[in-house]
């Protein structure tokens, strides 16, 4: 393993551990919310170093490869511009007296921890490292999602909870499957845990163990990208947590999960004689998006309605994955790239305008777009960028995936059109009356940091339009490599 | 170079759209917008113009490196791209000139004027596109902008739902569209239309294709039973839109039908043309029954464009039967009929949504039953509507009636159709055209009649004043084209050659200049038509007609009361309405079609309450289709809902026996 | 000279027609005056009363338009080219080409509808009565007319009324059941067009049985003359139109001698005179029916037409 | 490997299967306790005998975690809150004991069908080990399923982990156990205290009943 003047993998991690650390302790929740700007800032600029620097082997922990290296720098990116937002948001929280400076500082210390979580689970050449960082995030939000100790908050940090330790349990027993499945081949001891070497004896490995190690795997992340019947915990997590936790739930940890996710298919493409992964993927991507379509129907909570349609989009790059063909890799990364971008945006608009209603119910907001322009323009285009409308990017992700997938198996792809129509009226049903109308509630204008809404927006606009050839170039022999 | 001009409107339109958002304090942004689009679609009229007709030998196409990434965004203009993209400036021009003085009428013109140069350039990308991406994109793109429009009204709830109608079927029209590029693509082994073109598909692909390609155009044009989004929306937008929507959108959906099945795809089965006579026929003689039910005018014309939109695809029908049985002349007469009636009713329906416009910032009514006497209040919108009116009547000597005769006439060639099905069906389609001719008659005469003649029914109406000289210059300058379309149909045709000759290898005879000759689509024999001549002969005849009566002795006018059989009647409500009018047919055709029902409420004598007649009319495409879609959709959602408020216990359980489920076929698999 | 010769014969045609219309409706009425026992008007006296309206001025509501007062020499206008292109006593008319008979119905129909404007303009409910009804019929009659059309045309294969004579003259042509289909189809039509019994009664002015009458009711003077004028030449129109598609005979080819000509006017004036005296005892020998039961005698004609046209291939196919 | 050592497991790990299945059968809150106090022994015990077994001395600090932790600690507290909450003696079951054996056993028929069917170049000392703690897997999570009382349900997912600990432990040199099974401790240790501390009464589906009254997040 040769030397480089400095390994940004290892910073990537000491960074926010060791804020994370100092947060802890620090009592002025003014500081803590720059600091925490400004450590997200640092994590991010090593990430983008990560592009530049020449790539280094595969570490015995940690390791860089196409796979990760956009997730890692999606992840700090989109950390940095939610702890912008969080730095308005949490001001007027504390203004109208809903945390406390004592819970800020858990809040900003849990901030870097969670992020420090998603980098390890990402990083991670280990699938017992991976298995503990992911776990350690997923706990992480737990606490996170209960921070404003309402019923609702503590109800359903609970359900988080007990869901996702089963989950935990499932996940780690299909871990140790594989392990099982690889030790004949690879040899005893940490090796046999080890991406690099697990990918080089994938056509090795013990097929019948490996697929049910999948079993077990897909189970136990599946609850954390929110598989439906696994989703339970989602929606309530998005709804009743700080809305910046909300964007970083949505736009990261579904991510993370659903990577872990990836990396195991990945394994299973290697081996022949594996069952094949993409019939269940594809059959749980369905059933995600059409259920997830009609439970927007009734929602009265507007977190909850995107929480809903992020279970949605789950669902979606599920499917797209299921699918398998080349195109449909492509656009499945894509998407979730673009989906993290705009999903965390909308939320950022989403706790704005929660703030200014004094209210999360849909009932109460009426008019955004006379009350609130930017808002409510704001939300508009968000969710007209979530559901697949040109200019934005998940247009051309959606695009690829449909007809790519359709002259195979036309039916199935009859039903995503299906679910993808339902969520769309319904989505649109709730979203078109909280941006029009005569507005109704409180109207005075309140403080809004356009700026990471606008960063996101427009970097999915540009998705849509012009992709750059080398985030081309990179989809594209990863979408080979997940074959 | 035409097509790099083309783009550069397009592109120009779209930077005006975004700079308006950046002037939102300048004051006169309204003027400026609208005075740029109208520079703008000039000089892309100009350019799309010119290709048409002097450089149709060459079709110049561009590649940019944005769009689909490895394959860059086409763009392509041939023939018929610069027939429609004409169409569309021309639209343009006269929208936004007409804006130039309607748009001060427009309470919060922010809503509007970012989008109103989008969609423009939405529908030109359409048109200019030469790959599967770009299309949809650019489709999609028009689709969003029109609902922005369409919503700018955001009060008024009736908006918003209609909105949302015409986002879904919208959305629910680019799926399908997606679904056919999706196979094209398949087989042709790209998205790009040049690939599509050279590529040979199976028969049954071709089938699939043509039935999605006819929904998803189909669902933006308004045909029947997928129409029901487009009286909604179209009204609730401001005029000048309505005109753009009604009088361009629906031709870019048409131009989205003909390229993809025309020119990507030239099926060779003529069952798939049944499918197309049928829906073109059903839809124009509804269409024009749901238009004459109406008392909303801007409505009215709304359901009319449905009817047009059946007459075109009737046009189109034809032209496919004729051209899978290689019956080419046939063809080219059919396809020139319905890019002919493409051009007219794009015409004279901007023409009339811009008078319905006019007329509505004039009394601020859209009900025809609170208009009346007009006329005497609007003289040069009264002119103009009128000829739209005549226009779209399909009279002679104006353009509507053009148009039509040439389908008829190549509805009578049918018999040199091998197939029994075809020619039964298409006599049958000729009644119907027949019908929905007759009846639109009918209707403009009501449309006419009740909002511009007669006397005033309501105060506003009596206090109308003309509109401004803008939206004036606007409405006769589409009154002078269908004019002038109408005399000399034989120029249009033989400037549509190079289109039908791209799309079926064959044009009409050459029709001679000068362009006082009749027009003759197949030989002098048959039948011949010279619109010039009568309107010469029609005018001379009044004239000589007025010159006889004086020389018998002329008598000044005398103005007295109404003489109506000596019951003269004091007060206007005593005027026939927009409901009395159509009671006749009502009761002979929408009995039937639309269950339409009468009940009178006669109170005894001595009463004071007034008698009242109430009419209910069912929409059987509504109540057949859409009623049982949404009630479907809420019923699984209410029974999903619950899905939300299990006990934890529950939700594990779930994954319990997905686990086991899992397992299960697992041990099955091994 | 051919160029001077055809235009000499379309100017008279058109004199021709404008001279005899007011005659037939004159001896249509006269037919029925004496089948009713009466002595009845002259057959000139449509002449008088068109002479004097002429003479008369002209009354107008206050608020009628300028719409409503060049509607009548639309109306007429209209009315008379229509009349002129239908081939009386010779064929080959130099006005032929201009339009075919889809074009004739066409100004017809443009006819009608500024009648029917005309009779909203003044905004009293006769008109409004007049107008709707006439629309309604009209919406019925137009299709069934075009079906005529379409089996004339799709046996003599044109559209041209030329055509079609000189194809039904021809000796190829034999007894075609679609042909008598359509003339029936056509007789029922030219009842309804020209608002004769039992569709409308010309002779009435009672408010809930008029339509025509009910359009023209605002009109006088002069303008009432025209209307009535075209009135009769449309009725004219039709029966020539049926005496040219269904019983060419005698009709003159163009250049034949001047005799030939001769023979073909009075070939002409024969088959008016016969067409209005059927049409008077026809008139005398029903009633008018209810408004309502209209769709149905119009709905004969249309299936009438409609049957033609289908049986129009079953015949070419045997 | 001798089959002396080979047998012990094997005993072992059958025993644990055969304390899931008691601990399905019980209905009484403390028989209950007691039968999971045996679980927990069971479990180091096995635990333990692997550490000695494929002599990897790290197993014995996971067999240690067990036998403190799960068989003295967790039954300790677990019978102070019962005794502080009042909860009931009999425990709630869903759809009866009777019905809920048959489904362990045939759960037990199926883990053993997917596993040894699976692994038939596998050594026999992993199969057997991953037979019997898939087993106890789907046992602690059909006793979770089954049960309405929080302390049951906690137990049930202890069992289950009990289970994980089995399966990792029997995977012969796989690292990183002990941390797992200290992970675990935690993770348990905070379900406990969450008990404790929202004073959940009777069981779990008492919150949840309370919550979709008054704030299941989202009014019906």
């Amino acid at each position: 393993m040769n030397h480089f003047p400095f390994d940004p993998t290892l910073w990537l991690l000491v960074i926010p551990a060791a804020s994370a650390l100092f947060l802890a302790f620090l009592r002025d929740w003014r500081l803590a919310a720059r600091i925490n700007v400004l450590a997200c800032f640092l994590s991010f600029c090593l990430s983008l170093s990560l592009l530049a620097v020449p790539r280094a082997e595969p570490g015995r922990y940690l390791m860089v490869d196409d796979l990760n290296i956009v997730f890692l720098v999606l992840n700090a990116f989109v950390g940095f511009t939610t702890s912008l937002f969080s730095a308005g948001y949490i001001q007027h929280e504390v203004e109208i007296g809903r945390l406390t400076p004592r819970l800020l500082r858990f809040y900003h210390a849990m901030y870097q921890f969670l992020l420090f979580g998603m980098t390890l689970a990402l990083l991670a050449n280990n699938i017992g490292v991976l298995w503990a960082s992911v776990e350690t995030a997923t706990l992480t939000t737990v606490l996170m999602v209960g921070i404003y100790r309402t019923a609702e908050a503590i109800e359903a940090s609970w359900k988080y909870m007990m869901l996702s330790s089963v989950a935990i349990a499932l996940a780690l027993f299909g871990t140790t499957l594989t392990y099982v499945a690889a030790r004949q081949t690879v040899g005893e001891g940490a090796e046999a845990m080890r991406w690099s070497s697990l990918f080089t004896h994938a056509a090795t490995l013990d097929p019948p163990l490996l697929s049910l190690a999948f079993l077990f795997v897909l189970l136990g992340y599946g609850t954390k990208v929110g598989l439906f019947p696994l989703h339970a915990w989602l929606p309530d997590a998005h709804a009743e947590g700080p809305t910046p936790i909300s964007a970083v739930l949505s736009g990261l940890l579904l991510n993370v999960a659903l990577y872990s996710v990836i990396r195991f298919k990945m394994l299973l493409a290697g081996n022949p004689h594996v069952l094949s992964p993409g019939p269940i993927l594809i059959t749980m991507g369905l059933a995600t998006v059409l259920f997830a379509a009609f439970m927007l129907y009734r929602r009265r909570d507007i977190k909850r309605l995107f929480g809903y349609s992020s279970i949605e989009h789950m669902g979606i790059i599920t499917f797209a994955f299921g699918l398998g063909n080349p195109l449909a890799n492509f656009a499945g990364l894509l998407h979730m790239a673009l989906h993290s971008l705009t999903k965390s945006g909308i939320f950022f608009m989403v706790g704005h305008i929660s703030q200014a209603k004094g209210s999360q119910k849909i009932a109460d907001i009426r008019g955004l777009t006379e009350s609130h322009p930017f808002l409510g323009w704001g939300l508009l285009a968000g969710t007209l960028a979530i559901i697949g409308m040109p200019p934005f990017g998940i247009f051309l992700s959606e695009f690829l995936i449909v007809s790519s997938g359709f002259s195979r198996h036309p039916w199935i792809i009859l039903l995503f059109l299906l679910g993808l129509l339902v969520a769309f009226s319904g989505l649109v049903l709730r979203v078109s009356g909280m941006a029009f109308g005569k507005p109704t509630g409180r109207q005075e204008p309140i403080h809004v940091i356009p700026l990471p809404f606008l960063i996101h927006i427009l970097a999915v606009v540009t998705a849509g339009i012009f992709l750059p050839h080398a985030v081309v170039g990179w989809f594209r022999q990863t979408a080979q490599l997940l074959r | 170079m035409t097509l790099v001009i083309a783009l550069g409107c397009s592109a120009a339109l779209l930077l005006l759209g975004i700079a308006s958002l950046a002037m939102r304090s300048f004051s006169g942004r309204s003027t400026l917008v609208y005075a740029g689009t109208f520079a703008v679609s000039l000089i892309s009229l100009a350019s799309s113009l010119a290709q048409l007709l002097f450089l149709s030998g060459v079709t110049p196409a561009v590649t940019l490196p944005v769009g689909l990434p490895w394959l860059g965004a086409h763009f392509r203009m041939d023939a018929l791209s610069s027939l429609f993209l004409a169409i569309l400036s021309w639209g343009g021009v006269s929208t936004s000139l007409f804006a130039l003085g309607y748009g001060r009428h427009e309470p919060e013109p922010g809503r509007i004027l970012p989008f109103f140069p989008l969609f423009l350039t939405g529908m030109s990308w359409v048109i200019l596109a030469d790959d599967a991406y770009v299309f949809l994109f650019a489709w999609e793109l028009m689709s969003v902008t029109s609902w922005a429009l369409v919503v700018s009204h955001h009060r008024e709830e009736a908006n918003l739902q209609a909105g949302h109608l015409y986002l879904i079927m919208a959305v629910f029209g680019g799926f399908t569209l997606l679904l056919a590029f999706g196979l094209l693509a398949n087989s042709a082994g790209s998205y790009a239309f040049s690939a599509m073109r050279s590529a040979a598909f199976p028969s049954w692909t071709a089938g699939i294709v043509l039935l999605l390609a006819t929904i998803g155009a189909g669902s933006k044009a308004g045909l029947f039973p997928l129409h029901v989004w487009l009286p909604q929306a179209h009204p609730a937008a401001p005029s000048h839109v309505s005109a753009l929507m009604s009088g361009v959108m629906t031709k870019v959906a048409v131009y989205g039908f003909v390229r993809i099945v025309f020119d990507l795809l030239r099926p060779h089965s003529w069952e798939s043309s049944l499918l197309l006579l049928f829906l073109g026929g059903v839809t124009a003689v509804l269409g024009v029954l749901y238009a004459l039910m109406q008392h909303d005018l801007k409505r009215l014309l709304a359901y009319h464009t449905v009817e047009n939109i059946g007459i075109i695809f009737i046009g189109l029908g034809l032209a496919l039967a004729f051209a899978t049985n290689q019956i080419p002349w046939a063809a080219a007469l059919s396809l020139t009929a319905a890019l002919f009636h493409t051009i007219n009713h794009s015409l004279f329906k901007s023409l009339l949504f811009l008078g319905s416009g006019a007329v509505l910032a004039a009394t601020g009514e859209r009900d025809m039953g609170k208009m009346g006497g007009l006329i005497h209040r609007m003289p040069g919108t009264t002119i103009a509507f009128l000829l739209g009116s005549v226009a779209i009547s399909a009279l002679p000597p104006l353009n509507g009636f053009a148009s039509e005769w040439l389908t008829f006439q190549a509805i009578l060639v049918s018999p040199n159709l091998p197939q029994w099905a075809l020619k039964f069906l298409i006599v049958a389609v000729g009644a119907l055209l027949a019908l929905s001719a007759a009846l639109a008659a009918a209707c403009f005469v009501k449309a006419f009649g009740m909002s511009f003649l007669g006397r005033p029914r309501s105060l506003h109406a009596a206090e109308a004043k003309e509109t401004d000289r803008w939206s004036l210059s606007a409405l006769f300058l589409n009154a002078l084209l269908c004019l002038l379309a109408g005399l000399f149909p034989g120029s249009v045709v033989n400037a549509l050659g190079p289109v039908v000759q791209e799309l079926v290898g064959q044009t009409m005879p050459q029709q001679s200049q000068p362009f006082w000759t009749p027009m003759v689509p197949i030989a002098q024999h048959r039948s011949s038509y010279d619109a010039f001549l009568l309107f010469i002969l029609i005018v001379l005849t009044g004239l000589a007609v007025t010159g006889l009566v004086r020389w018998i002795g002329f008598r000044p006018i005398r103005r007295s009361a109404a003489w109506d059989c000596g019951y003269p009647d004091p007060s206007p409500v005593t005027q026939y309405t927009t409901a009395s009018f159509a009671q006749p047919i009502r009761r002979v055709y929408a009995s039937s079609v639309f269950g339409a029902r009468e009940t009178v409420d006669m109170p005894l004598p001595g009463e004071a309450r007034p008698a009242r007649v109430t009419v209910k009319i069912h929409d059987p495409a509504w109540q057949g289709l859409y009623a049982p879609i949404i009630k479907l959709v809420w019923f699984l959602a209410d029974r999903l809902n619950p899905m939300q408020f299990l006990t934890i216990r529950r939700y594990l359980l779930l994954g319990f026996l997905l686990l086991v489920f899992l397992l299960l076929l697992l041990s099955l698999w091994i | 000279m051919d160029l001077i010769q055809s235009s000499l014969i379309q100017a008279v045609q058109m004199i021709l027609v404008l001279v005899l219309a007011p005659g037939l409706t004159g001896l249509v009425r006269k037919v029925k005056a004496c089948l009713l026992g009466r002595q009845g008007p002259p057959i000139v006296q449509p002449y008088r009363d068109l002479l004097r309206l002429f003479r008369k001025s002209p009354v107008l509501a206050p608020n009628a338009s300028w719409l409503f007062r060049i509607a009548p020499y639309l109306i007429f206008a209209f009315t008379w080219l229509a009349t002129a292109l239908v081939p009386t006593f010779c064929l080959g008319l130099p006005f032929g080409p201009w339009a075919d008979l889809i074009a004739i119905i066409a100004l017809i129909g443009s006819a009608r509808f500024f009648l029917a404007l005309s009779a909203l303009d003044v905004g009293t409910s006769f008109g409004g009565i007049g107008a709707s009804r006439e629309v309604m019929i009209a919406s019925l009659a137009e299709p069934a007319m075009l079906l005529v059309v379409f089996t004339l045309a799709l046996v003599a294969g044109s559209t041209e009324l030329s055509t079609i004579t000189a194809f039904v003259l021809s000796p190829s042509v034999g007894l075609r059941v679609s042909m008598a289909l359509s003339f029936a189809a056509l007789l029922l039509i030219a009842l309804a067009e020209n608002s004769r019994l039992p569709i409308d009664n010309p002779a009435t002015h009672l408010e809930l049985t008029m339509v025509h009458e009910a359009m023209i009711l605002e009109h006088s003077g002069r303008h009432l003359a025209l209307l009535e004028l075209a009135a009769s030449l449309k009725l004219l129109l039709y029966f020539s139109l049926i005496g040219t598609i269904f019983l060419p005979w005698g009709l003159a080819t163009p250049g034949a001698s001047f005799s030939s000509y001769l023979a073909g006017g009075l070939f002409y004036l024969l088959k008016l005179a016969t067409a209005g005296v059927t049409l008077g005892i026809f008139e005398t020998t029903l009633a008018k029916m209810r408004l309502f039961r209209v769709p149905d005698f119009l709905g004969a004609a249309l299936m009438l037409g409609l049957l033609a046209t289908l049986l129009r291939f079953v015949s070419s196919s045997l | 490997m001798n089959s002396f050592y080979f047998d012990v497991a094997h005993l072992l790990s059958g025993s644990l299967v055969l304390a899931s299945l008691m601990l399905l059968y019980q209905d009484r809150v403390y028989a209950l306790l007691h039968v999971f106090t045996l679980h927990a022994l069971v479990l180091s015990l096995s635990v333990a005998w692997q550490a000695f077994a494929q002599d990897a001395p790290h197993l014995y600090i996971t067999a240690a975690i067990a036998l403190v932790f799960k068989a003295i600690l967790i039954p300790v507290a677990l019978r102070r809150i019962v005794a502080q909450l009042r909860i009931h003696q009999i425990l709630e079951t869903v759809g009866g004991i009777g019905p809920t054996m048959l489904a362990g056993i045939s759960l037990v028929a199926l883990s053993l069908v997917v596993t040894l069917r699976t692994t038939p170049a596998g050594d026999r000392f992993s199969r057997e080990d991953l037979a019997f703690a898939l087993a106890v897997i789907l046992l602690g999570m059909l006793m979770i399923v089954t049960r309405r009382n929080a302390i049951s349900q906690v137990i049930g997912f202890m069992s289950l982990e009990n289970g994980l600990m089995l399966a990792a432990a029997g995977a012969k040199g796989m690292p990183l156990v002990v941390e797992i099974s200290v992970a675990f401790a935690v993770l348990i240790a905070f379900i406990v205290i969450g008990i404790f501390l929202f004073r959940i009464r009777e069981r779990f589906d008492t919150v949840d009943i309370l919550v979709v009254d008054r704030f299941r997040g989202e009014r019906r």
